[in-house]
């Protein structure tokens, strides 16, 4: 499938999402983005910081787009994520797909996220006032 | 021999690279390598998952290493 | 519930969505893009005209935003339709939600669009090279 | 009484509403306007489903009817 878009980048337009999903062939554009939030187990989060194993993260986002378009019948996909020092309300990654139907989107998208925080060598430290720590390092 | 780290691990040792000397201390196995810095950094005992790629892919514990490896150890990741 | 976004538009900005869903609570955005494709059952689409009972078709767009946020615990809620001449591409509806965590924010934006489908007074006349059909009329 | 008209429903009847005088002409409950119109153009009787609006929400079979009331026919819906 050539029609994907597998990118780790400093930062990421929303803007253009919709426009590099849209396909004549597609009914549906389902797109999911993960932004930074405020309170985290209700302590207030100052920043997260990303950090990625580049070269194998995007052979992993690539697995994970062949993966999809060989469940569901995707006419593009999108998978990017931001790296470096991001703020409240900051977008840090987003994942999308097109297909005829609606049902196809929608599996397929949730399947991006839930495989991309599995597998991809990507890693979070948040930053709170006091303190800072490696997301999911322990136990 | 190198060895790529990032997140935590880079935290644990206190560096970015870890590096064996070929022959005696060099570990020859995935296995091997996991025990080799648990024993000189207990920390990576304490992590919720440690894994090993070797050029680029999850390598599992009997897979073999040499010097021409690109060998990385990948904490526990938390992309999204 | 003030944040909610319940539209009928004559055309419909797709750039402008994440923003408007954007929040520091938030750490998901799930959206869903209905948009006109080029082929139904085989037959190639010329354009859709979409047409609706506007102040009926907001009052149950606003039912279905609410229902969403009763269900879920949700930040924002978009429902966002077009009327009019559509061709080939065109957005036609926007639906999407966002929430602390992905489970809520995906979950709902579905119930969105199948709601809406379902009761919003909102009828689609699909124009292919020889013939006209509204959609759904006849079984 | 007026009644709106919308999508195949405005098509059918030719208009975008349709008239009953008052009195004996006019439906008194939702189900005597459905009989109403289907009576008089069979089309309606094709149609998947026909609902009717009343001051614009849906109307059950035994709401009834005033020349007050904004009345609307709903033919099978099919935004998105």
């Amino acid at each position: 499938m050539q029609n994907k878009i597998i990118e780790i980048v400093d930062s990421i337009n929303t803007s253009q999402v919709f426009s590099e999903l849209s396909d004549a062939q597609s009914g549906g554009i389902c797109v999911f983005i993960g932004t930074v939030r405020e309170f985290t187990q209700g302590e207030a989060v100052v920043s997260l910081e990303f950090e990625t194993y580049k070269k194998m993260a995007l052979k992993e986002m690539d697995k994970i787009a062949v993966e999809a378009t060989e469940k569901w019948n995707l006419n593009k996909v999108i998978i990017r994520h931001a790296v470096g020092l991001k703020v409240i309300e900051d977008p840090v990654v987003v994942v999308g797909a097109s297909s005829a139907h609606r049902d196809a989107c929608f599996e397929a998208c949730r399947y991006l996220i839930d495989s991309l925080k599995e597998t991809v060598p990507i890693w979070k430290k948040e930053r709170f006032e006091n303190k800072q720590v490696w997301v999911s390092a322990h136990p | 021999m190198n060895i790529l780290l990032f997140g935590i691990a880079k935290d644990i040792v206190g560096q970015s690279q870890l590096y064996f000397s070929e022959g005696e201390d060099a570990p020859s196995t995935v296995l091997e390598l996991k025990k080799k810095i648990s024993e000189k950094y207990p920390e990576f005992r304490k992590l919720t998952s440690l894994a090993i790629a070797v050029n680029s892919e999850y390598a599992e514990d009997h897979v073999s290493l040499n010097g021409f490896d690109e060998i990385a150890v990948i904490p526990p990741v938390s992309g999204g």
